[in-house]
């Protein structure tokens, strides 16, 4: 099984998207497995290491935590950009990071850039701090400890412990 | 047919000596090799002649090109024995002449092989009884002497000389065909006889100035006459032989061979009268004066050959029948003086080293044996009673008097003809004395200079007892021949005339007596007259004409230079201004007259509209600034894209924009390597035409866009919407379209693809460029080679795209999809791994070599097309199928779904070929730098 | 409604683009051209979206899809070659 | 076709619509590169997201079944998008672009 | 046998995406697969040809469907000859870049087959948008192969081609785009009816797509003033290559020739751009014929004596009258295997220099120096018109069938400027050698494949006659469109 | 809608031409570019223009699907063709140290 699913989240996803592409049909869904069981297969070179899924349940929960967020922030970031853009308080924010992943590291980078107001501009090299532009930034540790909260420390139980 | 095999043996022949050489044989062996055809053919005339001289004219034809109306068909009259006899009689004493003339080291296997080309050739020339056999062996007289005045290549005089006489003779040979053209059109036919029965047609046809220009343009060129003698004099730098051969008794008797010939067919007329026998006069009295004044040996004998043919081509011309037997007369005894004399020349040339008459003297001490056939012979040119010359030139002397064409005029003719004689007697003169008195040679290269061997002397001992013989006993001697000749000529019954050597006490023979004292008084005062001379400025024809040819060649070089000057805006602007002009004349607002119902524009489509003319219009404005431009231009591709999608295309839209994606990673690998500004270069003037340019043909082709949609048409389409699905399986008709209907149109788009990849690696394999070592504002670029979030984000989206593409693959057959987009996706992620994590990561991972995708790709598409043979269908002719699973259900199953995997492989293949080929480049640079 | 709500929603995204190839042409930076360009991508997408609701038609939907998964590829070519030159190393 | 189903098919692509147009303003209107960034965010999350979601109920509706298709363009967009910012403020940096003065903190060396 | 008619695009095909999978670059099996393939060529062009020359015309359905919906390929006598033609140069032109320069760049092997197949299609195809397919495939094989080595030369000489060519293309683009926006079709044969039914603004249209054809053939062919790119690019291009796209400019001529026989020889647009062809044809010969006078490079005389003849066969072309076609291709036979043989020879010679190379200028003689100056004075006597080659026959031909008095006399003193330079070429290289030269002695594949090509210039001569049939033959049926027409639509099919 | 293709085709083709017309391989890349999509979309339009009608088989009326299809062809074999032209442009800066697309170096010279 293992061999056979060396990804198996992947293989799920890729199911998914299978099935959303074509709809559900028998042959699709017999088609599609063979594909997200192929394709991660074929693919193996290119994976040198990926983190495991811990917590599925936790994985939910993030991505609704995101879009909800991303449906409130765009709200407050429309009202700033509408607004004059002289009230704004831009700075570059230097995050710690706790997480060690890559792939823990990019989906947090990808999430605070996904959620307006922010975007994560670099890692560092030894990848320990994350450099984030807001586009209006009240205060530095609030802004840390909030990303902190909301979303390095789901990702961290959800591909690390 | 014997007559056919007789003109041929020659050119048999010149593979002889050649074979001859290769065995190293003798000379001796070798010359008898060279001999042995010409002997064989002279032999072989004899049966023939005997019926010629019974009055009959011997045919020979074998079929050639009968769709050119070219055989080789041949004649044997009269005139034609005449020259054969002496292409072959003199040929073979040239031959046995030339045997002790060149020395061991020279090829002369070669040289004979060439003469007996020539001689062929000759012998072609006078025996054709086709006109464009004629013209044939004509220019092979051209090419074969050019060779032969070559033959001493390594002098600079040689080579001159022979490119002078091709050019001159060449431009003749290509007026003889026109013209010879001409009067075949004339006549219908290209058969001499039939042209010389058509006499009357041709000269009363208003083509007939033209084509006498044309015939005579090649016999004067060819003749050496009067304004195209200049070439003669230089053919001289050929061995002497080869003067003694061609440039005396055979080549240059061509032109005059050919007056003879066409005599019926254009004489006659007063232009025939007025244009020969100037050109004649002019060249008898130029040659005769100049000759004089030659210091060198041959040099006098060429001018003195101008001189007579002048006196021959004049004879042709004064339209009586006379003068032309007179004509024919003097063509056999100056060939026989002028061809020993030549050798008489070799002789003293080949035993002095030298032929400067200005230090040879007084020779008649060291070789009085040569002195006394030298003297006859120059005797026989003067024209002294009881030598050949003298028959003929008071023949010549009494024709002047006949004439009356010129009216009160008329004096002028015996005038020039008589001072014509007294140059002649005083070249004559200078020849003997000069050469053989005039007290003691002058410092010659070899001294003492001696007899030559034995049978050296033969030829010329031969040829001056012919000058002896014909100048007693003319009657005994030449008059059958001539008689032959001169009725073949006339091409009917030969007036009457007299040969003998004393005709009583009458006007020509005063000229005679005339020509002879003035030509020795003229010689006695010759100091006095080469001091004059020597004032006068030297013309160096060879160098003229080589200037001249050298300032053609640059001007041509000019030319051509100027209008292909390197520049490809300037052949690009021809190119375009072509279809500017194209445009403007042709496209009249009448092609606007469509009744086609407009669709209506929304504001969507115009926002977007003015979109792509505005990134459009900034790209070509902005495009100095590269990166700006490439932006630009990429919004004008999202709108082409968005267009597609509006306009009912989704399949294009699709393609665009893929395409589009990998262009731009395309340009940003190259922009690597280039320049990112271009620098302001075209001036204003160039800018406004251009512009102009843009506007025509943008305008045009807008203008015709707009007239095609608003006007109606029938198509095929209807066929293919309508067999899609029953058909060709599928209903997305574009797709069935170009996998099936117009599967072979794929074929070769995908095979573009695949040769493009070829090409593209081959230009990038050992490709040596500088890449900037900072970006474009001069900063060290950055550390990040493959940064984090990039690098995590481009895997998982490799085995996505990989599903995306077996989607749009599968899908593609009746939904907006197919090989080719899914190839390009599968390409932009496979490239997106390249981009984030580098080639070696990438290579470590999957085969780096390209080529065998593409391969694979192109052969399946190949072998589905040929599958079909198999099924007794043409080329490409897919099949599809209803498959029923259980669980799975119906689905189709396509030949062509096959033939679309072809395409997606190729695309794949060629795009990673190009692209990541391109990537690897600046390892190389890396590898370089590191090593430097 | 959805009559009136559709023109005003391509008339929105339209107008965005055009603010887009404004801010492509005004620059002033090269990033700022890329970045406009990759808007304008996106943008794109809500344009076909669109379409495809007015059409009534799912024939659209690719052409956003192609946008979404490989349109960024663009920009990061033009990013990595700001940044390195070489863009595959 | 339900009015409910028709004003929340008309709501989804206005708020996409105002979404868009809101990020591409704030593109063409702030003051620096790095504000600018930010604009694009809004387009590619609630802009496009709008009018998927439009989308969704618009085809869902007029089939009569769950058309969750397009959901896979904001996935993909949500995948891609952030690469995109990410590679940007990069080159940003690394060209060390002028920002607003007024920034706090600074950007890194390339 | 039905599906020989497809096998001189398959072969080569086939042959280039085998060359193109051998990916360790065993020269030896290299060069083996692309001579196989070409030596294969040979019998089927022949038996193609002798075909055709039963008088039937062939249509070969692509795809099983019919025309004008599928694309067909239609073997008659010219296309026939125009394929055998292709493969007789051929053959030597590979043997002598497998002796010489095929070595010098990747996958030119590959490249070569693909060449032929993009020609043979081009000469094959029924469908004019297959045309265009078929002359991208030719022009990005013949892409690769002009610039097929090193050497900033060609790199120049190249772009030009190529930035040229890809103008003509979009132009060619534009003009399909106007014949199907107003007939409705892209078959050849269904053209010629439909552009005869058209009026008013459609004829217009039509009359400008037929001309920006004119203009994207006149290109090919390398017709004034539309042919400065090719001296720099033959003369640049390796041996081999070179002597190969001696055909290539054919293909230009082939394509007006075919376009133009079918669908404006009568018809509504009868004689469409015909006046302007002449001139354009006229000037060709008249500047080219300079060119070859000016030259300073035996490879850029050459070239320009290819121009010539373009000259001289569009001229031919325009006269269109099927007497002055048959002469025309009679001599398109010739120029194309002389001019193939010149650029091999011009390579042997220029080898021989070292240093020097073709440059016109004194230098060391080549080794063989006799035998070389003897192709030499073949070719040129050949490529001049002088008796008694073939280029002589060609020219009385073609007199004698366009009797114009400006043709005769551009072609006459075409010849005699043509003359003029290739003596003085001849007298510098042969003549005026001082020393020896770099080379010890000959190559004899490489000198085999020259004579081969050189040898048409007798051969052609001495069976003149049987060939010139041939030609009017061909020329025969192309003067009857209708033939074609009905071969490819008619019957219902 | 039909003037509006037309202007498009007209901007399109007029600024390929102008750019094909420099001195520099790089607005030559651009020209034949910009050429293509305006040569393209006037083979397209060749079928007449029509909205919201996808040539899919048994959907509706249809436009004309084979200018689609020529289209498809013409966009790959330009894709193709433009790929070349960049790599020439490559070659021609390495051998010739200039995109100059005559070679002509910036200080006059030949390379
Ligand atoms: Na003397
Ligand atoms: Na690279």
């Amino acid at each position: 099984m293992r061999k056979l699913l060396p990804f198996p989240l992947l293989s799920l996803f890729l199911w998914l998207t299978w099935l959303l592409l074509n709809g559900f049909s028998w042959g699709h869904g017999l088609l599609g497995l063979v594909l997200a069981v192929v394709l991660p297969l074929g693919t193996r070179p290119f994976w040198p290491n990926v983190p495991h899924l811990r917590n599925f349940p936790k994985l939910v929960r993030f991505v609704l935590v995101v879009h909800w967020d991303i449906v409130t922030a765009n709200l407050a970031v429309a009202r700033l950009i509408l607004g004059s853009p002289r009230k704004l308080r831009p700075a570059f924010v230097e995050l710690p990071l706790e997480l060690e992943d890559d792939f823990a590291i990019t989906l947090l980078a990808s999430t605070i850039s996904l959620t307006p107001g922010t975007v994560s501009a670099d890692v560092s090299e030894d990848r320990r701090t994350l450099l984030i532009h807001a586009l209006d930034m009240d205060d530095e540790a609030e802004l840390v400890a909030q990303i902190k909260q909301r979303y390095e420390r789901p990702l961290k139980e959800i591909f690390e412990c | 047919m014997t007559l056919a095999v007789l003109v041929l043996l020659p050119f048999v022949g010149a593979a002889l000596p050649l074979l001859a050489d290769r065995l190293r044989a003798s000379r001796t062996v070798l010359a008898l090799s060279a001999a042995l055809m010409p002997a064989l053919a002279l032999v072989l005339l004899i049966a023939p002649a005997g019926l010629v001289f019974d009055g009959q004219t011997v045919h020979a034809a074998l079929p050639w090109v009968p769709s050119l109306g070219l055989a080789l068909s041949f004649r044997l009259d009269g005139l034609a024995l005449l020259f054969a006899l002496l292409v072959l009689g003199i040929g073979l004493l040239v031959i046995l002449y030339a045997r002790y003339y060149l020395s061991a080291q020279e090829k002369a296997g070669r040289f004979f092989a060439f003469l007996l080309l020539f001689m062929g050739a000759m012998l072609g020339v006078v025996t054709s009884d086709n006109l464009l056999l004629l013209v044939l062996f004509w220019e092979l007289t051209s090419l074969s002497s050019f060779l032969l005045i070559g033959f001493w290549s390594h002098q600079s005089a040689a080579r001159k000389g022979a490119r002078m006489a091709l050019t001159v003779t060449g431009m003749g040979g290509l007026a003889l065909l026109a013209g010879v053209l001409l009067i075949g059109q004339i006549v219908g036919s290209y058969s001499l006889g039939d042209a010389l029965a058509s006499g009357d047609l041709i000269r009363a046809s208003e083509l007939y100035p033209l084509i006498l220009g044309l015939v005579l343009l090649g016999v004067f060129t060819k003749s050496a006459q009067f304004p195209f003698h200049f070439w003669l004099p230089h053919a001289m730098a050929a061995p002497t032989p080869v003067s003694a051969y061609l440039h005396s008794a055979t080549m240059v008797k061509a032109g005059v061979f050919l007056l003879a010939r066409f005599y019926p067919m254009l004489a006659g007329t007063n232009l025939w009268f007025d244009v020969v026998t100037l050109a004649g006069m002019a060249t008898l009295l130029w040659g005769a004066a100049v000759a004089l004044f030659q210091h060198d040996l041959k040099g006098l004998l060429a001018y003195s050959t101008i001189s007579h043919l002048g006196l021959i081509t004049l004879l042709f011309g004064l339209n009586s029948e006379l003068a032309a037997v007179a004509a024919v007369f003097h063509i056999i005894n100056h060939a026989t003086f002028k061809a020993s004399l030549f050798m008489a020349a070799g002789i003293i040339d080949h035993e002095t080293g030298t032929r400067d008459m200005r230090r040879i003297n007084g020779l008649w001490k060291y070789m009085p044996y040569t002195a006394v056939l030298a003297m006859v012979a120059s005797a026989a040119m003067a024209g002294v009673p009881l030598l050949n010359g003298f028959l003929s030139k008071e023949m010549f002397f009494a024709e002047t008097l006949e004439s009356s064409r010129l009216g009160a005029m008329s004096w002028v003719l015996p005038l020039g003809a008589t001072l014509g004689g007294v140059f002649s007697v005083a070249y004559s003169a200078r020849f003997i004395h000069d050469v053989f008195f005039n007290g003691e040679p002058v410092n010659l290269p070899k001294f003492p200079p001696h007899e030559p061997p034995r049978y050296m002397k033969v030829p010329v001992e031969i040829l001056v007892a012919l000058c002896v013989a014909v100048g007693v006993l003319p009657s005994i001697t030449v008059a059958g021949l001539l008689a032959v000749a001169a009725a073949a000529t006339l091409g009917g019954e030969l007036p009457e005339y007299h040969l003998a050597v004393w005709h009583g006490l009458n006007l020509p023979l005063m000229m005679s007596v005339v020509a002879l004292v003035g030509g020795v008084l003229v010689y006695s005062s010759r100091n006095w007259l080469f001091r004059q001379y020597a004032r006068l400025p030297e013309i160096n024809a060879n160098l003229i004409f080589e200037r001249r040819i050298q300032g053609l060649a640059r001007g041509a070089a000019a030319l051509s230079n100027f209008l292909r000057n390197g520049s490809l805006q300037s052949y690009a602007a021809w190119l375009l201004t072509l279809v500017a002009l194209v445009l403007l004349v042709h496209l009249s607002p009448a092609v606007l007259d469509g009744q086609r119902a407009l669709l209506p524009l929304d504001g969507v489509s115009l926002l977007a509209g003015v979109m792509l003319v505005v990134a459009a219009l900034i790209t070509a404005i902005l495009h100095r600034h590269r990166m700006t431009a490439i932006m630009s231009m990429s919004v004008v591709g999202l709108v082409v894209s968005l267009a597609f999608v509006r306009l009912s295309a989704p399949d294009l839209a699709l393609t665009q924009l893929s395409v589009e994606i990998v262009t731009l990673l395309l340009l940003m690998l190259a922009m690597y390597f280039l320049p990112v500004r271009t620098r302001m270069e075209s001036g204003w003037p160039r800018i406004l035409r251009d512009l102009l340019l843009s506007v025509i043909i943008g305008g045009g082709v807008g203008v015709m866009a707009f007239a095609m949609m608003t006007s109606d048409f029938q198509s095929i389409s209807g066929y293919f919407l309508e067999n899609a699905k029953p058909g060709g399986g599928g209903t997305n008709v574009v797709n069935v379209i170009l996998v099936d209907f117009r599967g072979f149109d794929t074929f070769g788009e995908i095979t573009v693809l695949g040769i493009a990849a070829m090409g593209i690696y081959a230009m990038l394999r050992d490709l040596d460029l500088l890449s900037a070592p900072s970006d474009s504002l001069g900063r060290p670029w950055a550390r990040d080679a493959h940064p984090l979030v990039l690098v995590t984000i481009s895997r998982p989206l490799l085995p996505l795209a990989l599903l995306i593409s077996v989607y749009i693959f599968l899908r593609g057959h009746n939904l907006p999809g197919g090989g080719f987009i899914a190839g390009l996706i599968t390409s932009v992620a496979l490239l997106l791994q390249y981009v984030a994590s580098g080639v070696a990561w990438v290579h470590r991972r999957m085969p780096g070599d390209y080529h065998p995708v593409v391969a694979v790709g192109l052969l399946l598409a190949g072998i589905t097309g040929v599958a079909s043979w198999f099924f007794g269908h043409p080329f490409l002719t897919s099949t599809f199928d209803y498959l029923y699973w259980p669980l799975v259900g119906k689905f189709e199953v396509a030949s062509a779904m096959l033939f679309d995997i072809g395409v997606f492989l190729t695309v794949v293949g060629a795009t990673l070929l190009m692209l990541a080929n391109l990537g690897k480049l600046s390892l190389l640079d890396d590898k370089a730098k590191e090593g430097a | 409604m959805l009559e009136i709500a559709l023109p005003i929603g391509f008339g929105l995204i339209v107008v965005a683009l055009v603010l887009n190839l404004y801010r492509l042409l005004r620059g002033p930076t090269l990033p700022d051209r890329a970045l406009a360009l990759d808007t304008m991508y996106i943008n794109a997408i809500a344009l076909i979206v669109l379409y495809g609701i007015a059409n009534d038609s799912k024939l659209y939907f690719e052409a956003g899809m192609l946008i979404a998964l490989i349109g960024f590829v663009s920009t990061v070519a033009v990013a990595k070659y700001m940044t390195r030159g070489d863009i595959i190393e | 076709m339900d009015t409910l189903v028709e004003f929340l098919v008309s709501a989804a692509i206005l708020v996409g619509g105002v979404f868009a147009l809101v990020g591409s303003f704030g593109l063409a209107r702030l003051p620096d590169f790095y504000l600018r960034l930010h604009g694009p965010t809004k387009a590619s999350t609630l802009g496009v997201g709008g009018t998927i979601f439009a989308s969704l109920l618009f085809f869902s509706w007029q089939e009569q079944a769950l058309q969750l298709q397009e959901l896979l363009i904001v996935l993909f967009l949500f995948i891609t998008a952030p690469v995109s910012a990410h590679m940007l403020a990069k080159a940003a940096m690394h060209r060390q672009l002028r920002r607003r003065e007024d920034t706090r903190g600074r950007p890194w060396k390339q | 046998m039905e599906h020989l008619i497809i096998a001189p695009i398959l072969i080569p095909a086939f042959a280039g995406m085998l060359l193109l999978l051998e990916v360790r670059e065993r020269q030896p099996l290299r060069r083996f697969t692309g001579m196989l393939s070409v030596l294969a060529l040979l019998p089927v062009a022949w038996l193609l040809y002798q075909q055709a020359a039963g008088g039937e015309i062939q249509v070969y359905r692509l795809g099983d469907w019919a025309a004008p919906f599928g694309i067909v390929l239609v073997l008659d006598k010219l296309s026939a000859l125009m394929v055998l033609l292709c493969t007789v140069l051929a053959v030597p032109a590979l043997l002598y870049a497998c002796r010489a320069d095929d070595k010098r760049g990747a996958n030119f092997h590959a490249l070569f087959q693909l060449q032929l197949m993009g020609i043979n299609g081009a000469f094959l195809t029924g469908d004019l948008f297959n045309l265009f397919v078929f002359f991208e495939v030719l022009l990005i094989a013949s892409y690769g192969l002009a610039l097929h080595g090193r050497g900033p030369a060609r790199v120049r000489a190249g772009i030009h081609y190529v930035v040229l060519n890809l103008i003509g293309s979009a132009l060619f683009l534009v003009a399909l785009g106007l014949v199907y926006g107003t007939t409705g079709t892209l078959n050849m044969a269904d053209f010629a009816v439909k552009v005869n039914q058209l009026d008013g603004g459609a004829l217009e249209l039509a009359r400008v797509a037929g001309l920006l054809m004119w203009v994207v053939f006149g290109l090919k062919a390398a017709l004034f003033p539309l042919y400065f790119w090719l001296p720099a690019t033959y003369a640049n291009a390796t041996a081999g290559v070179a002597a190969l796209f001696a055909i290539m400019t054919k293909v230009g001529v082939y394509a007006v020739a075919r376009v133009y026989g079918l669908a404006f020889e009568q018809g509504a647009l009868a004689g469409l751009g015909r006046d302007a062809l002449w001139i354009m044809a006229l000037l060709t010969l008249l500047l080219a014929s300079i060119g070859v006078l000016g030259a300073r490079r035996l490879g850029e005389m050459v070239a320009y004596t290819v121009v010539m003849s373009v000259g001289t066969l569009m001229a031919g072309l325009a006269w269109s009258s099927p007497e002055s076609f048959g002469a025309m291709l009679y001599y398109l036979i010739h120029t194309t295997l002389v001019s193939g043989g010149l650029f091999l020879l011009a390579d042997l010679v220029a080898r021989g220099r070292g240093k020097l190379g073709d440059q016109l200028v004194a230098g060391p003689a080549p080794a063989g120096r006799a035998g070389l100056g003897l192709l030499f004075f073949i070719g040129a006597v050949a490529v001049i018109g002088l008796p008694p080659l073939s280029g002589f026959m060609g020219k009385v031909a073609l007199l004698q069938t366009v009797p114009a008095p400006l043709y005769w006399l551009f072609l006459l003193g075409g010849g005699l400027l043509a003359l003029v330079g290739l003596s003085r070429a001849g007298s510098t290289l042969f003549w005026r050698a001082t020393g020896d030269g770099a080379e010890r002695r000959l190559d004899r594949p490489r000198l085999l494949a020259t004579v081969l090509l050189l040898a048409a210039a007798p051969v052609l001569s001495i069976w003149a006659e049987p060939v010139l049939e041939a030609t009017v033959a061909v020329a025969a049926q192309w003067a009857q469109p209708q033939l074609y027409i009905d071969a490819v639509l008619g019957g219902g099919a | 809608m039909e003037a509006m293709v037309a202007v498009m085709i007209a901007v399109l083709v007029g600024t390929g031409v102008y750019l094909v017309l420099r001195a520099r391989t790089f607005p030559v890349i651009l020209g034949i570019t910009l050429l293509s999509y305006g040569v393209n979309l006037f083979v397209f339009i060749s079928g007449r223009l029509a909205l919201d009608q996808p040539p899919i088989a048994g959907a509706g009326p249809s436009t004309d699907p084979l200018p689609q299809a020529l289209v498809l062809t013409a966009i790959v074999i330009g894709f193709a063709m433009t790929a070349f032209l960049v790599v020439l442009a490559l070659r021609g800066q390495g051998e010739t140290g200039t995109d100059h697309v005559d070679g002509q170096r910036d200080d006059g010279g030949e390379a």
